[in-house]
């Protein structure tokens, strides 16, 4: 274990992701009754590792650029072919700052649970499931090598997995998870492609090694690499190809989305991005691709989230869009500035989040049209909720101002102006759809008379993260400084035009919704653009007809090929081939009662020419291999008629043309 | 000395299983776990033994002269190759015989082949002389055969006769290949047979057509239909659904990899040339397995012929590995040897299980597993999540390897590593649908009221799961054994 | 050399009695004919000079196999007819014959050894014959073979024919005299 | 003579020692001893009893006998080779009456002293040098074998399939003694060292077609088997098992030592067996294929298993012949052993229940242990590897391919596959089928299987209807024991066979 | 007068050897065909005498061959007539061609 250290011995950092996946360890084998009683332990595990990490902060404090370890240490993993391959963990100011980020939220969100899961019996469970996540993400932050960096990605995907399935009983969660930790994992085979070439080119994976080493790397090899980390970017902050799976999502419970579809595991695309960036900027044509997926990402996001009824929903399509906004500033090459972002955004997108809990919790339903009206009961939850809505937004003097103008400036700067204008169209959908669910939920007609007020311990989280909220902004300065980058205050200017769009959004938000106007008639206006909404711009309909269904009808063609032709062709033997023709009949009447229940007509046809195809040409074959044997048998079973004389002839016959061919024909040659 | 009797102490079994009179019928099962216990315990104590001094060459070699005429000889030996196998056979066969205590009919005869089954799978493992493993590889295809026509599901008698005549074809060619390797160097021992072959002139002459490259065909007929290998596989699922529990957990956990070892151990390292003129070929058809047997097991209805199909996939890989001829490729098969022997063997220990109490393998009917059986739902999917590569599982060593060998590789084009990539991903698909079908949703009547796992079948899965995690965190315990054997065969090759 | 007017007589007995043996319509005729055909050997060989040879082929042949065989005509056909069918010359056993006697005068006609064999060799006397017999290196063991030979002759003979007691499986003759049903 | 002295003494000691005639002589008493049983009152199955002892104590006395026996001045020579298959044969022979003792039905007495002199015939014919001896101890061993086949005298197929085989195998048998007889008259002398100082001319070369033409009638060899399949069928498996196998491994040693000594003087020997070799396999195989009779598939399955001998014999029949004869005769003596044990030891187990392949169904419940034994014989004969098929056939095709007859051990090796086929239908039959229900017995099986009913017939006056003993499962396992100690020990223990042998 | 060599005799019996044959394979009963084949071993002997006439070395031993010659065809000869007459009980016929119940 070689100290890569400037000074310094954090060899302490480590516990901070180890004590939660303690804490995993010690709650799975536990039975369920007592998993439930001692859900306590996860919480106390992430307590001491919030401190560990402000106590890592502040030894680390002046900070130093990202990506110089203050302290690193690597093992030996394996040898391959005598050439060692080791794996890293390593301290450097951006992994101090998420780990305190990722604490601090961590707890919000277990404290929130204690109340929000309390009735349910496995509860024992959400938190046991909820300590690997936390570990996995502290990891994941901490990781000094990539192949570790890809190990706790898919451990995150696992966890991600489960707590959307959390519910198996009924069918929304399941369909869900499945469909999460699928889309994740297609973006993990552009992973491992990267992790494939890049280990092909410089022999290992640890960072200061690629990094070392990038600037010989061939084009091509720059590209595929590239390329693959972003498509696995993609596909884990749920940008725009892969990006269905997070609305689905939240069929989980909400602090399981709170932490990970919103602060944590989400950002981790982006962390790894951020990280790999010394790789990325090498490849312009790279660091284009991500610019343009991130904004049409926020768009997308953007545009959505104003036609969701489902609260949570909207935070979803409005976590999407914020991601997309993180990516586009990677995009541009600014890591401060999405760093900062994904800070802020994790705290007041949590504190949404959580509350967002809260309102559901009290009015049993996530659907906005039925709640209305609860600012004169639940005031606190209300003042709470505006804080994280208006930091969203980037009302001034909160965290999502300033983060969302640092990202404006560096966009501007970086001389994409259709970027900047893209931005600029994301922050004025944003402000309008923060402005309807404030006043679709707050104010208009309180339909729902027994909405109360959240007890303590949900309460108490939620003050903590809008507080957070409203302090972090004005921390831009010294948070820059700690990434190794001098910041400074916006510019004027560029502070007036984010409050202008927001401004505008606002008005534009408030002239539809605040006064219940109709909105039937706005519809017909965008009606083409409202029914594409709905559909999410039909992006899950792509998905269905040119992946899922054709991959059903796929696996049962080849699955027929394989029992009939391939078996068929192989086994010519008559007394297996018997058998062989029971199987055909039986698969057959299968297939076409399969068939009926929804295959597309396509389908059909081509089942029907299989069927042909299968009864003459293989059919022939496989018949042709059996009967030919029979016949030859057959055919010499008629020769042995019985008859003594036929033997006779037969033997004294061969036995003259032998002896005629042997010795006359040989005899002369 | 001590290798021998590691091999022949199954033969004890055999013997004082078959000949224990009628009354004590139901001890045979006792005698054969003390037998296969005693066997496992010998060759893992070796196995620890030789990790703390490390594995170069062959160790524990004996070699008497067995038909001088012929120069054959009784020669076996173990290295970091064959040691880690020989451990996950004797593993097996323990856990089979432990998972097969409910077996009432002829238990004598049952227990009597399983001793055979390991005796014939030990000696595969360690012959180091070309007759023996051929006799060895034979004697493997006799209990299997009995084993599945006789304790096996209904259409038992189609599938064994089916499982036997596809290994026989295979194997009547490997013959004539060691036939012919024995004509032209005039040995059959491994270990002098490549410097042998590689003097014999007529033997020289790389690419398509030399005679290496025949010699190499031949041999892969025969390995190709025991990995199996894309066009040669259809014996699998059949085999797979009529055969018992415990034919089924050492049919894919251990037998299939008598395939990947016959390359690694005969193929590659004797027929250098032949081996470069078929690697694009193996690399190819590696794939098509891979991702043909991943869809493939998408569409099945029936778990046990799901889990036969995810083999052939995982098999895919390993063969991939091999295909890629370097380090990390030849690293990468044996890793998934051993991964998906020991993932595989819990996924059909688990659907044994399932079978026992409900008596129904088809997916359909069985779902609501984790409401009623929570820890079995919690095993199965501890099980699922390593045969689906999940970092931190031995699954993931074996796949990420391939991947990365394969990439390296100067003979494969990249597009093998890519498509490779989506096979994990097929891998992952139909794994997932599995558990969301049958473990997840609301228990139907078949599951309804159904035990959750007992004492013993925990243990039955215990070690294996204890395995795949140990090896999954630290890649060295088992790369240790594995990496002298993969450079020193990347070294012939380059030479 | 020998006469080649005897030998022109001899031969055409013989092949005479030869020819009616085998084309016989009748099986009693076939019987006889081959008597005839036994002794026109035996006079041939004695031509020959094998005295001995001839005496023990007129014996065994013309007397024992002879009349053996007219014994069991007798005893298998009833009556007239039944010995009685049409003559036919079958084709295809002439073509082979004569394909195979085509063959062996080839053989024979170019073969020098044939040719060159001429030297008279006088007959061997019987006390000679026996004495190589039995000498040391001579035929005892051939002898005891052959002795061997007649031996399972008889038992068979006596096995298929003998009708009195059981047969193998405890079934006796009569229940199963209906054998051609 | 002196040619011959000099011949065989180049390459065998002389010792004189007619000891090594023992075991044909006890054979010959206890022939006559079985003959006379019932004058001494003796219960009928003693002599099969009686002489299975023999046939033990004769085949120790020939596995310790010494070497290189000359007899009758070279007419009788016992090198390793003879005296292995003498062993082998005594062996064999010895598991037979030890299965007649057990499980023999109605009258064996006379089938034991056929068979006695049948063996003593074939021990004398593996050993013979000389074209007479060889004529009659092929007769002595022969003739026995028409009559076990026509033995249930009472009923016609056996009878009828008798008269086909004898009738085929005497005018086979006269074209064999006119062809030594030709061979003679130019040699001047029997001898088999004389023979191979022949000069080649047509006639000549004519003489020894049709002598070998003779010994491929005798071990049914492909273009002269058509009386084997109507022969074995038409009788019981008991009587068959004998018929089929000891026979034939004398006919196989016979062709073989004539290849090896006469053969250098003809050319055309090779092509000659190369032609039997491939019409065999071909024709037993796909004959074989649609067979619904044990007994018929084990008679086309002997016309394979003859077809592989004859290619390792043509090996050593071809021009550099010399230097593989000496393997070739190995490998076709163990080959030969290891065929003919499983062939009997199949058609014991099969006479215990009948001669059709249904007859077999459901062994596996009726008689666990004979199913057991019956797979081992099947997987022999397969070639499936511990047990002596597979090493019969290694040696077997090794030789075959060194000696340049690639092509035709690729044939070999289809064919093989090809056998496993119909081979594997007996296993089917033995461990799947269910057993037909008894009361459907058809007539035939009725006639067939053995278990004799006590026959109260009309002439109850027949003095000595012998009450069948019952069968003694012992007698059976210790015949079945033997023979599957052949099929298991040949394989493992062919290192030190192959030294016996040269 | 004319004399005639070895070549003649063997001739002969060359030409006896393909009628016994030709007997053999044309007759349809049994008896037929065993008289057939007594003149086929007939004309064996009579080959055997004329090398044993016109062979220096070779007489005695030709002696020898037709002695056992001629026992093993009476031995045959018994038990081909005995078969016959076991068949003509059960079957009614010594006629080959009805005999034809095994086949296949």
């Amino acid at each position: 274990m070689e100290h890569v250290a400037q000074n310094l011995n954090l060899w302490w950092v480590l516990l901070v992701p180890l004590l939660p996946a303690a804490a995993f360890v010690v709650l799975l084998p536990m039975s369920r009754r007592v998993r439930n009683a001692c859900r306590f332990v996860p919480i106390a595990a992430m307590v001491v590792a919030l401190g560990l990490s402000i106590a890592a902060a502040v030894q680390v404090y002046p900070g130093s650029h990202i990506g110089e370890p203050f302290w690193q240490v690597a093992w030996q993993l394996a040898t391959l072919g005598g050439h060692a391959v080791t794996i890293s963990f390593a301290v450097d100011s951006l992994a101090v700052l998420m780990l305190v980020m990722v604490c601090i939220v961590g707890i919000c969100v277990q404290i929130f649970s204690l109340f929000y899961m309390k009735d349910d019996d496995r509860r024992g469970w959400f938190f046991c499931v909820m300590a690997l996540f936390l570990a996995a993400m502290l990891g994941f932050v901490l990781s000094g090598s990539l192949l570790v960096e890809f190990a706790l990605w898919e451990i995150m995907g696992v966890c991600s997995y489960l707590l959307i399935g959390f519910w198996y009983r009924d069918e929304a969660p399941r369909k869900a998870s499945q469909k999460a930790f699928l889309v994740t994992r297609t973006g993990d085979v552009g992973f491992f492609v990267a992790l494939a070439a890049i280990y092909a080119a410089c022999g290992s994976f640890e960072f200061e090694h690629i990094f070392a080493t990038v600037a010989n790397w061939s084009p091509a090899l720059l590209m595929v690499s590239s390329i693959g980390l972003i498509w696995a970017a993609i596909g884990k902050s749920a940008q725009i190809p892969l990006s269905a799976w997070l609305p689905d999502a939240m069929a989980g419970p909400t602090p399981g989305s709170a932490l990970i579809h919103a602060a944590t595991m989400v950002v981790a695309g982006v962390f790894m991005l951020t990280r790999m960036l010394p790789v990325l900027t090498l490849n312009p044509l790279a660091m284009q691709i991500i610019l343009v997926v991130g904004i049409i990402t926020a768009l997308y996001g953007a545009i959505l989230a104003c036609f969701q009824t489902d609260l949570k929903k909207v935070l979803a399509f409005s976590t999407i869009s914020q991601l997309g906004y993180m990516v586009a500033a990677i995009g541009v090459g600014s890591a401060t500035a999405a760093v900062f972002h994904l800070t802020t955004h994790a705290f007041f997108k949590a504190l949404l989040f959580l509350t967002a809990g809260i309102i559901i919790h009290a009015t049993h339903t996530q659907d906005m049209r039925q709640m209305g009206g609860l600012a004169r009961r639940m005031p606190i939850t209300t003042v709470v909720w505006t804080i994280g809505a208006f930091s969203l937004a980037g009302v001034l003097p909160l965290s999502g101002f300033f983060s969302k103008d640092e990202i404006f400036t560096v966009i501007w700067h970086s001389g994409q102006y259709w970027a900047f204008a893209g931005a600029a169209a994301v922050g004025v959908l944003t402000s309008l759809y923060v402005v309807k669910t404030w006043f679709t939920v707050f104010f208009g007609n309180s339909c729902n008379v027994n909405a109360h007020e959240g007890t303590a311990t949900e309460l108490v989280p939620v003050s903590i993260l809008a507080a957070l909220t409203l302090v972090c902004g004005f921390l831009t300065i010294p948070l820059a400084r700690f990434l190794g980058h001098e910041g400074e205050w916006p510019s004027l200017t560029m502070a007036a035009t984010s409050t202008a769009v927001m401004l505008c959004g606002a008005a534009l938000g408030y002239t539809i919704y605040a006064r219940q106007r109709s909105t039937e008639r706005l519809k017909q206006i965008f009606n083409v653009v409202v029914s594409a909404a709905d559909a999410r711009f039909y992006l899950d309909w792509v998905y269905d007809t040119f992946f899922i269904r054709p991959y059903f009808w796929l696996s049962e063609a080849l699955w027929k090929l394989d029992a009939v032709i391939i078996d068929g062709a192989v086994n010519g033997v008559a007394w297996l081939y018997r058998g062989l023709t029971r199987l055909i009949n039986l698969l057959d009447a299968r297939i076409i009662d399969g068939a009926v229940n929804g295959a597309a007509w396509l389908y059909r046809a081509l089942t029907r020419g299989a069927q042909w195809f299968d009864s003459t040409v293989i059919d022939g074959i496989v018949n042709g291999l059996g009967t030919l044997s029979r016949a030859i048998g057959a055919a010499l079973r008629r020769v042995q008629t019985g008859h003594l004389q036929r033997y006779q002839r037969l033997i004294v016959g061969a036995a003259v043309v032998i002896v005629a061919v042997l010795v006359l024909v040989l005899r002369f040659l | 000395m001590l290798l021998t009797i590691i091999i022949a102490l199954p033969l004890l079994g055999v013997l004082i299983s078959a000949l224990l009179p009628h009354r004590a019928e139901s001890g045979a099962k006792w005698v054969a776990l003390l037998v296969t216990g005693a066997d496992f315990v010998l060759a893992a104590w070796q196995l620890v033994q030789r990790g703390i001094t490390g594995t170069t060459g062959m160790q524990l070699e004996t070699s008497l002269s067995w038909i001088p005429q012929l120069s054959v000889h009784y020669h076996i030996g173990v290295d970091g190759l064959s040691l880690p196998l020989l451990v996950l056979s004797t593993l097996l066969c323990f856990l089979a015989v432990l998972a097969s205590w409910k077996i009432t009919v002829k238990p004598r005869f049952y227990f009597a082949m399983l001793c055979l089954l390991s005796l014939g799978l030990n000696g595969v493992f360690t012959a180091l002389d070309l007759v023996l493993f051929y006799v060895f590889w034979e004697v493997v295809l006799v209990p299997m055969y009995f084993l599945i026509s006789q304790w096996g599901g209904e259409r038992r008698q189609y599938a064994s006769i089916k499982f036997f005549l596809y290994t026989f074809f295979g194997s009547v060619f490997m013959l004539v290949a060691i036939v012919a390797l024995y004509l032209y160097t005039g040995s059959f021992d491994l270990t002098q047979l490549r410097d042998l072959i590689a003097q014999t002139a007529a033997l020289k002459g790389a690419g398509i057509g030399s005679i290496q490259w025949w010699l190499f065909g031949a041999f892969f007929l025969g390995f190709a239909v025991k990995v199996p290998i894309w066009p040669l596989h259809t014996w699998l699922p059949d085999a797979h659904v009529e055969a018992p529990t415990a034919g089924s957990v050492l049919l894919a956990g251990i037998m299939l990899k008598m395939g990947t070892y016959g390359f690694l151990r005969i193929s590659v390292p004797l027929l250098p040339q032949g081996f470069s003129g078929w690697q694009l070929i193996l690399g190819i058809l590696a794939v098509i397995s891979i991702v043909y047997g991943a869809v493939v097991a998408f569409a099945q209805k029936d778990v046990k012929k799901l889990v036969a199909y995810s083999s052939v996939s995982h098999m895919g890989f390993a063969m991939l590995g091999i295909a890629a001829g370097t380090a990390e490729g030849f690293n990468a098969a044996m890793a998934v040897n051993i991964s998906h022997g020991l993932c595989t063997g819990m996924l059909f220990l688990l659907v044994g299980m399932v079978y026992e109490r409900t008596h129904t393998r088809q997916i359909k009917d069985l779902s609501g597993i984790a409401a009623q059986m929570p820890v079995y739902a919690g095993i199965f999917c501890f099980a699922s999540f390593a045969s689906m590569g999940l970092p931190l599982l031995s699954g993931f060593v074996g796949e990420f390897l391939t991947m990365v060998g394969s990439w390296k590789s100067p003979a494969l084009p990249g597009i093998i590593t890519v498509i490779a990539g989506l096979g994990i991903l097929c891998g992952g698909a139909y794994m997932l649908w599995l558990m969301q079908r049958m473990i997840f949703g609301n228990p139907t009547p078949a599951v309804e009221g159904q035990p959750d796992i007992t004492l013993r079948e925990i243990l039955c899965v215990v070690p294996l799961a204890a395995l795949v995690l140990v090896i999954g965190l630290s890649w060295n315990t088992l790369l240790q054994f594995t990496d002298p054997f993969a450079a020193a065969l990347v070294k012939i090759l380059g030479a | 050399m020998l006469n080649a007017i005897a030998f022109g007589v001899l031969g055409f007995a013989l092949l005479l009695g030869a020819v009616n043996a085998v084309t016989a319509g009748n099986v009693v005729h076939a019987a006889f004919w081959l008597l005839e055909c036994a002794c026109a050997s035996a006079g041939f060989i004695w031509f020959l000079g094998a005295e001995y040879i001839a005496i023990i082929q007129l014996l065994v042949y013309a007397g024992a196999v002879g009349i053996l065989v007219i014994f069991t005509v007798m005893v298998t056909h009833r009556s007239y007819e039944d010995a009685e069918r049409q003559v036919r010359v079958a084709w295809l056993p002439l073509v082979f014959a004569a394909a195979l006697f085509g063959l062996l005068a080839y053989g024979i006609l170019t073969n020098q050894t044939l040719a060159s064999m001429t030297s008279a060799a006088d007959s061997l006397t019987i006390a000679e014959f026996g004495r190589q017999m039995f000498s040391p290196d001579g035929w005892t063991l051939a002898f005891e073979i052959a002795s061997l030979v007649l031996t399972v002759g008889l038992i068979a003979a006596v096995w298929w024919t003998r009708d009195t007691d059981t047969d193998a499986d405890g079934s006796t003759p009569a229940d199963t005299q209906g054998g051609d049903a | 003579m002196s040619t011959i002295a000099t011949i065989t003494t180049s390459f065998l000691p002389p010792f004189n020692g007619y000891a090594v005639l023992v075991a044909p002589a006890l054979l010959i008493l206890v022939a006559f001893f079985s003959l006379f049983a019932d004058k001494l009152h003796v219960p009928d199955r003693a002599a099969a009893v009686v002489a299975a002892v023999v046939a033990a104590v004769g085949a120790c006395w020939m596995a310790l006998g010494a070497d290189n026996v000359i007899l009758f001045g070279y007419q009788l020579v016992y090198t390793g080779d003879a005296r292995f298959a003498a062993t082998a044969i005594l062996v064999l022979a010895c598991a037979w009456f030890v299965w007649t003792a057990a499980a023999g039905t109605g009258r064996t007495r006379e089938a034991t002293a056929l068979a006695a002199l049948s063996v003593s015939g074939a021990v004398l014919a593996v050993a013979a040098l000389d074209l007479i001896v060889m004529l009659l101890a092929l007769e002595l061993t022969s003739m026995p074998a028409y009559v076990l086949i026509g033995y249930r005298r009472y009923r016609i197929q056996g009878l009828e399939g008798a008269l086909k085989y004898f009738l085929l195998s005497v005018l086979t048998s006269l074209f064999m003694i006119y062809g030594a007889s030709m061979l003679f008259g130019l040699a001047g002398s029997t001898h088999f060292a004389e023979l191979r100082a022949l000069t080649q001319s047509p006639l000549s070369l004519l003489a020894f077609v049709l002598l070998i033409i003779g010994l491929f009638a005798k071990l049914s060899a492909a273009p002269f088997h058509w009386w084997a399949p109507d022969a074995y069928a038409g009788s019981e498996p008991w009587t068959v098992s004998f018929a089929a196998t000891v026979p034939k491994f004398a006919g196989i040693l016979v062709i073989v030592r004539l290849i090896q000594l006469v053969s250098t003087g003809f050319s055309l020997a090779q092509s000659l067996l190369l032609i039997g070799a491939v019409a065999s396999m071909v024709v037993g195989t796909f004959a074989a294929l649609t067979q619904s009779d044990t007994r018929r598939l084990l008679a086309y399955s002997g016309v394979v298993n003859v077809g592989y001998i004859l290619l390792v014999v043509a090996a050593s029949a071809g021009p550099d012949g010399a230097t593989y004869s000496t393997i070739a005769l190995v490998s076709s003596v163990v080959y030969a052993l290891a065929y003919t044990a499983a062939t009997m030891g199949v058609l014991l187990v099969a006479s215990g229940e009948g001669g059709r392949l249904s007859d077999l169904a459901g062994l596996s419940k009726r008689r666990p242990a004979a199913a057991w034994c019956l797979a081992l014989f099947v997987l022999s004969l397969i070639g499936v590897p511990p047990l002596a098929g597979f090493f019969g056939k290694l040696e077997l095709f090794m030789t075959a391919w060194a000696a340049g007859q690639q092509v035709f051990v690729v044939i070999a090796t289809v064919v093989t596959v090809v056998s496993a086929f119909y081979y594997m239908r007996l296993i089917k039959a033995a461990f799947f089928d269910e057993p037909e229900r008894q009361v459907a017995a058809s007539e035939d099986s009725a006639e067939d299987t053995a278990d004799v009913a006590p026959d109260v017939a009309a002439d109850s006056a027949a003095p000595e209807t012998p009450t069948p003993a019952p069968t003694s499962r012992v007698g059976v396992g210790v015949a079945l024991g033997i023979l599957l100690a052949v099929t298991l020990l040949l394989g493992v223990l062919s290192g030190p066979i192959i030294t016996w042998l040269t | 007068m004319p004399t005639v060599g070895l070549t003649a005799v063997v001739l002969l019996a060359a030409a006896l050897f393909a009628i016994g044959l030709y007997g053999a394979i044309s007759n349809d009963s049994a008896i037929g065909i065993l008289i057939s084949l007594e003149i086929m071993a007939i004309s064996i002997t009579v080959n055997l005498m004329g090398f044993a006439r016109f062979s220096s070395v070779a007489q005695a031993n030709a002696w020898f061959f037709s002695v056992f010659l001629m026992v093993i065809t009476a031995a045959e000869i018994g038990i081909g007539l005995a078969l016959v007459v076991a068949v003509y009980r059960r079957a009614r016929t010594s006629e080959v061609d009805d005999l034809s119940e095994l086949k296949g």
